[in-house]
């Protein structure tokens, strides 16, 4: 050990400055579009075709064209159903998890539903609700709850002993138990369930629109990879692309503020 | 087993806490592990008693059980005569682990409000109830930091006003002092002093500091062995009201302290017998 | 990747592989190996199912399958878009020696079904209702269009959704659509549970020939014109074979199908022994007329020779 | 405890089944939805197949073979995201970007690379598992105590150290939550592909069934598939047991 | 800043650590929080220096700053004259959380042993140093057990094995015998001073426990004020080897030991300073 060189021993982590950070957070992706772009600029294959054409049409299509149409609608129905799923997940989480035996009643029957493919479950939920947005919110909530619903359970279960301990020292009620002791400590998981359930609402969003009437961006993509419109299809996955993220980086702040206490308690120690 | 009298019988008037040949094991099957044989003492209403003893020996154990948080393999622990079987309302612990025990998602003003939730204190009453405990441990200038903002000794002092603004009948305490330094240990011991005469509280402190012990308690419960058992309890006769150095200058103080010094020793588990006694079982993997 | 196309076994044997989608009409392909057509041909087949004809079409392009099926409507679709699609042969389609009329319908399997309780009697009755197909702007909603703007409905008023076929039934017994367009087997499905059939829509959008197809696409015509040769040929063997022996090849299409229907409510089903320009141009034709489509296709040389 | 688990689990699926059959029999009657005892009968006489089983043999394989891709990949993702600001900010604006995108929409141009093959089946369930799991394990790598992580440090551990021996058993139990969340998410990936892009397994018999409008057929199916779905997860909890027998939600209670 | 001079530049022998005009502020922007002013202070090899100050001043952060754990915020600290940025190979830290720092998901033995897996040492050699620092805190008993199986003080004796098998140069320890009984304390602070003869070590230790400072110091650093600066540093000559007993009874024993509590008492910030230097944002709700 002494035999290390002084400027050995001493360990350098490099640190990058935020600006820096946030240059190649935005030089990246405008590396991956130009180099799309070029790579793409003579494509003659229809099914990739010039980022270009898929440019022109995006702006074609989605500025403002189908904004209120169908953008607009299948945020509505994404927001609505990823609420309704995301709050049935952490209600439910929070029963499951407090209660050992509910979870042993529940558990297995919630696991083999989640193994069950959606599609052959559509036909019922037409029988009971139709085919209108209900039926969409439904199944995004349903898709949306589980991540939340796991994410929650666990979070419970793992909450400190220690915690357990003082609120029952303290003799805590039920609810204070829950919402000033459980839920707290669990929310960073709930937090990252969430962040899973939106992604999947995402994904349930556009499956939802292969049914009903064809409005939506998923329906729109949809429609446009069956008819081989290729293009339309690219502007598609890019306008869902470019939807996801923001819709992320809004759960992101809204996350990183209500979870203050914990970003920061967690910041801390790993300065440097 | 058989030393399970109810506490009443034993004296004409009725202790505030007891212990009845209390014995506790952790885990099941062929793993348990014996951690206290066979407990028995008693702690008067308004009484501040210490227990000491060597480190591992089971005092959180003995505090766990007392406050009801963990169920007694044998024997029984009871408050005014009740067996404990869950967390009584009257009492209070600040845990060993105090890091642990505090809310990372409050500030300090809400841990210490937190408990008080419950009790329908008027609002004017719970502020005034958490103002004075903070204050008493020396904190009012951190009221509005996370505890991950504090220094350990700062933490440990939120425990402690934690435990008073509930004012609970009985406090129970596990090495409370174990992290602030001399100065604020003197003051948090008269702190604790005078609350007992104030609300006629009966304590309850686990400490590793046997001057500590004499000059807070009215009785030393010394446990030693393994499994626990009580090595001995001692009476502290000094006088009251006490004095961080009048009463420390005392023969009798000097006294006391060797003596149980002494009987700590004498209580001190010797490696040998850790061995075989406690084989453990491989687990995990 | 699926069978190396090109390797030929010891004995010659190639292998050919082609995206179905299990449905009757590709009884063919069992016809033709089960009497031996492919083998005589000196190719092999390996089935691979797809759910949708365009995934078959991109597995096509992608050089994973030598033929895909598809039906008249989506391969004029890819035309339109430029995929380098071409014609092998016919898969299925209407004979010319029978007349329009009921027993042509027969063999239709697709319809348009309503409610009979509902008071739609005709086509014409449809105007402003919501009617179910399986997929938007494909083989259904075009014939179904094309049927209801003959019969003097005003497409635009016309609601169209999306539905799975037991959905589409379940819908319209339980009153949620106006009108569905089944195909077999739900077509039965919906006769069972009450439903009516008022219109037969496809032989009239086709006309006689061929309505859908085996596909192969321009590169593969022409880097392995050998083995599409070949595999026209048998095609070409198995739909004569087939038509001559129908009730025979609807039973194996039945079961190939997985349905549970008698041989004789299965329908008729008609294998083209070839495909002409005309049945092809039609099929555009109508397109570009319902607007399905902005611009006329261009269907020169769309069609391998000997098809 | 555990037979009460058992059971308790038991008087769960009874309860399911018994709801099933009242309500396929009574109020919906006649829809969609098959009887209980209907769709048993054809799912004991679907047992005894040999067709069935090697359909069961490649849609397990299929779920299996992209999920155990998607773990691996997605951990080590997970965690280069997670600690170094350097990478989190390099593939922030791509990973964020391809969560939203669906596998059903990226089908087309799966199958125009892989063609309706196992490979693609595998290939769709390694993009719908990995995602999730990325996110989990950069949340369980942020939820690393940072006493332990300067813990590590002081010691002069290289960062491949702090990662292998502290951060990754840290992070170990929201890998869990995330194995739980994805494993039946597998087994319907790969049923999907089979069912949207061919390529054999089950999937492929529930499209089958499905043409041929068997609803009680279809549901055997499904049946088997929540089946082989309580089997993953039945798995992967045990291990999960094991693997966090020291983490608080899994230590033995004391008694 | 001024202060500022590179530590060879001060005496003509090199000190092992030394910390020059070192100062600490927790937060950013408006936000800042003043920890440490300006410390400045040499630590010879082969000494051990004991910090004490009251509870909050800024002990625990001018160890992470010294262990290069923590980035300060003006001066320096060095070792063997180089400045630190990060954790030195040669120096380990015994934390005042130990129940954190410890890994809950090894045993004892994995626990004390995962420092030296990057050592490159011989198997044996490993599993011996691992065995003798699991000795020497009278653990040997407990080694297959997960640390939330111990009690407090085993955990915080966990800690200094780990932190002893490493054998580092420099060994810094927060609070490190907090948790453990008189007796234990006793026998650990004597392993302190028998290791620091045997490896040459350097020995920072930050303590309550005044006379643990002098018994075991060569120098005493007393922290006060806030925010922190040197109120003393105060040479402990007492003659060595030392004994528990006879050391303690030693008259300059006595003279060192009021000299500390009185230079504490003077450090020792006034509550009216503190809450106008350190009036806090809210944050949080
Ligand atoms: N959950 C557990 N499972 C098994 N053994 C345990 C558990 N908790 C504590 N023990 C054992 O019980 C014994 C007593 O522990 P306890 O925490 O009561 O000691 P203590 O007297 O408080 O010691 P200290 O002064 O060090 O805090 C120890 O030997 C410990 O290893
Ligand atoms: N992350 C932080 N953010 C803001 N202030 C902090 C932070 N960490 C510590 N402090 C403040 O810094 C001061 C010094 O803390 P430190 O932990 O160094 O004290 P200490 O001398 O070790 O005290 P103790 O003896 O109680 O452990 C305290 O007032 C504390 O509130
Ligand atoms: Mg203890
Ligand atoms: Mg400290």
């Amino acid at each position: 050990m002494s035999a290390a060189s002084t400027t050995q021993r001493i360990r350098r982590i490099p640190t990058i400055t935020k600006p820096a950070l946030i240059g190649i957070e935005i030089a990246v992706p405008v590396a991956l579009i130009a180099l799309w772009w070029f790579a793409s600029a003579e494509s003659a294959d229809p099914f990739f075709p010039p980022l270009s054409a898929i440019a022109q049409r995006f702006q074609e299509l989605w500025l403002f064209d189908h904004l209120v149409s169908d953008v607009l609608p299948s945020l509505g129905n994404l927001l609505a159903g990823f609420v309704i799923g995301g709050a049935c997940g952490i209600a439910l989480g929070a029963v499951l998890g407090t209660f050992r035996l509910a979870r042993w009643l529940f558990a297995p029957v919630i696991d083999f539903w989640r193994a069950i493919p959606p599609v052959a479950l559509v036909p019922i939920v037409v029988s009971l609700l139709g085919f209108g947005n209900e039926t969409r919110i439904l199944t995004i909530a349903i898709a949306a709850l589980f991540p939340t619903l796991i994410s929650t359970i666990d979070g419970m279960r793992s909450v400190d002993p220690q915690l357990r301990d003082v609120s029952q020292i303290y003799r805590l009620g039920a609810r204070e138990r829950l919402f000033d002791v459980r839920l707290p400590a669990a929310s960073p998981r709930i937090a990252s369930g969430l962040q899973v359930s939106l992604q999947v609402s995402f994904i349930v969003m556009i499956a939802s629109e292969m049914l009903g009437s064809s409005n939506g961006i998923g329906a729109m993509t949809l429609l446009a990879q069956q008819s081989f419109a290729t293009a339309d299809m690219w502007a598609g996955i890019v306008l869902l692309g470019i939807v996801g993220y923001a819709t992320n980086l809004v759960f992101t702040l809204i996350r990183d503020r209500v979870l203050r206490w914990y970003v920061r308690s967690q910041q801390l120690g790993k300065a440097m | 087993m058989t030393s399970q009298n109810t506490p009443a019988s034993d004296a004409g008037v009725q202790p505030r806490l007891s212990v009845r040949g209390l014995g506790k094991s952790y885990g099941s099957g062929p793993s348990t592990t014996r951690i206290i044989e066979d407990l028995t003492f008693d702690v008067a209403a308004g009484e501040i008693v210490c227990i000491v003893g060597p480190s591992g020996v089971g005092k959180t154990t003995l505090l766990k059980c007392l406050t009801g948080l963990q169920p007694v393999s044998s024997g029984a622990a009871y408050i005014d005569g009740v067996p404990i079987q869950g967390p009584p309302e009257e009492m209070a612990l600040v845990f060993q682990e105090y890091t642990r025990s505090l809310m990372p998602w409050l500030t300090v003003r809400k841990n210490v409000a937190l408990p008080l939730k419950h009790l329908r204190l008027s609002a004017r009453e719970r502020d005034e109830r958490v103002d004075e405990a903070i204050t008493a441990v020396g904190l009012e200038h951190a009221v509005d930091s996370f505890p991950w903002e504090l220094s350990g000794g700062m933490q440990q002092r939120v425990a402690i006003a934690r435990s008073l603004a509930y004012r609970p009948e009985v406090l129970v305490m596990d090495e409370p002092f174990a992290s602030v330094d001399a100065q604020t240990r003197f003051e948090l011991e008269d702190l604790c002093l005078r609350i007992r005469d104030r609300f006629s509280m009966t304590i309850v402190v686990v400490t590793h500091d046997i001057d500590e012990a004499v000059y807070l308690s009215d009785r030393v419960v010394v446990l030693g062995s393994r499994p626990a058992v009580v090595t001995e309890v001692l009476d502290v006769d000094l006088p009251s009201p006490r004095d961080q150095i009048a009463t420390r200058a005392l023969p009798a103080f000097a006294t006391m302290r060797s003596e149980i010094l002494s009987h700590i020793r004498e209580g001190k588990i010797p490696t040998a017998t850790i061995r075989t006694q406690q084989k453990r079982r491989r687990r995990g993997r | 990747s699926a069978g190396g196309p090109d390797s030929a076994d010891e004995d010659g044997t190639t292998t050919v592989t082609v995206a179905a989608v299990g449905i009757m009409s590709d009884v063919t392909l069992d016809i033709a190996t089960e009497q031996g057509f492919f083998a005589e041909e000196g190719i092999e087949i390996e089935i691979s199912q797809v759910a949708a004809p365009p995934a078959g079409l991109a597995a096509l392009q992608g050089g994973q399958v030598d033929i895909a099926f598809s039906p008249g409507v989506v391969f004029a679709n890819a035309r339109a878009q430029d995929i380098p699609v071409v014609i092998v042969a016919g898969a299925s389609g209407f004979p010319a020696d029978v007349p329009p009329g009921p027993e042509l319908d027969l063999y239709d399997d697709t319809g348009v079904y309503v409610d009979p309780s509902s008071g739609f009697t005709s086509l014409a009755d449809l105007e402003g209702a919501t009617i179910a197909v399986n997929a938007r702007k494909a083989n259904l909603e075009a014939t179904a269009s094309q049927a209801l703007r003959n019969a003097g409905v005003d497409l635009s008023t016309i609601e169209w959704v999306a539905l799975d076929f037991t959905s589409m039934i379940e819908s319209l017994t339980s009153g949620q659509v106006d009108a569905a367009v089944p195909v077999n087997p739900f077509t039965l499905q919906a006769e069972e549970a009450g439903m009516e059939r008022i219109a037969s829509p496809a032989p009239e959008f086709f006309g006689d020939g061929a309505s859908s197809f085996w596909l192969t696409s321009s590169q593969i015509a022409e880097e392995k014109s050998e083995v599409v040769t070949s595999f026209q040929a048998a095609i070409h063997k198995a739909n004569a074979y087939a038509n001559e022996h129908l009730d025979e090849s609807i039973a194996a299409g039945v079961e190939i199908a997985g349905l549970d229907v008698a041989v004789e409510d299965a329908g008729k089903i008609y294998w083209p022994l070839e495909v002409t320009q005309q049945d092809v141009e039609v099929i555009g034709d109508n397109l570009v007329e319902l607007d399905f489509l902005d611009a006329p296709v261009d269907m020169t040389d769309v069609i391998l020779p000997g098809a | 405890m555990r037979p009460l688990r058992l059971v308790s689990g038991m008087a769960g699926f009874a309860f399911a089944i018994l709801a099933w059959q009242l309500i396929a029999a009574g109020p919906m009657a006649g829809s969609a939805l098959p009887t209980a005892t209907a769709t048993f009968a054809e799912l004991f006489s679907l047992l005894p197949t040999p067709e069935f089983w090697a359909d069961v043999g490649s849609t397990v394989l299929v779920a299996l073979g992209g999920f155990a891709a998607a773990l691996v990949t997605g951990v080590v993702i997970g965690i280069a995201v997670a600690t170094s600001p350097l990478t989190m900010h390099a593939t922030r604006a791509i990973l964020e970007f391809l969560k939203p995108i669906p596998p059903i929409v990226l089908l087309p141009l799966v199958v125009l690379v892989l063609g309706p093959t196992t490979d693609m089946g595998l290939f769709l369930v390694f993009y719908g598992c990995a995602l999730p799991i990325i996110m989990q394990t950069a949340s369980g790598v942020f939820d690393v105590d940072p006493v332990t992580i300067a813990t590590a440090r002081s010691f002069s551990m290289g960062r491949f150290e702090v990662l292998w021996r502290i951060v990754l058993p840290s992070a170990m139990s929201y890998i869990g939550t995330a194995v739980r969340i994805t494993v039946p998410a597998s087994l319907i990936i790969a049923v999907v592909a089979g069912l949207l892009g061919g390529g054999p397994g089950l999937g492929n018999s529930l499209l089958r069934a499905q043409l041929s409008g068997s609803q009680t057929q279809l549901f055997a199916y499904v049946i088997a598939l929540g089946v082989l779905g309580l089997l993953f997860q039945a798995v992967s909890e045990e291990t999960e047991r094991r693997v966090l027998h020291w983490h608080p939600s899994f230590r033995k209670e004391a008694v």
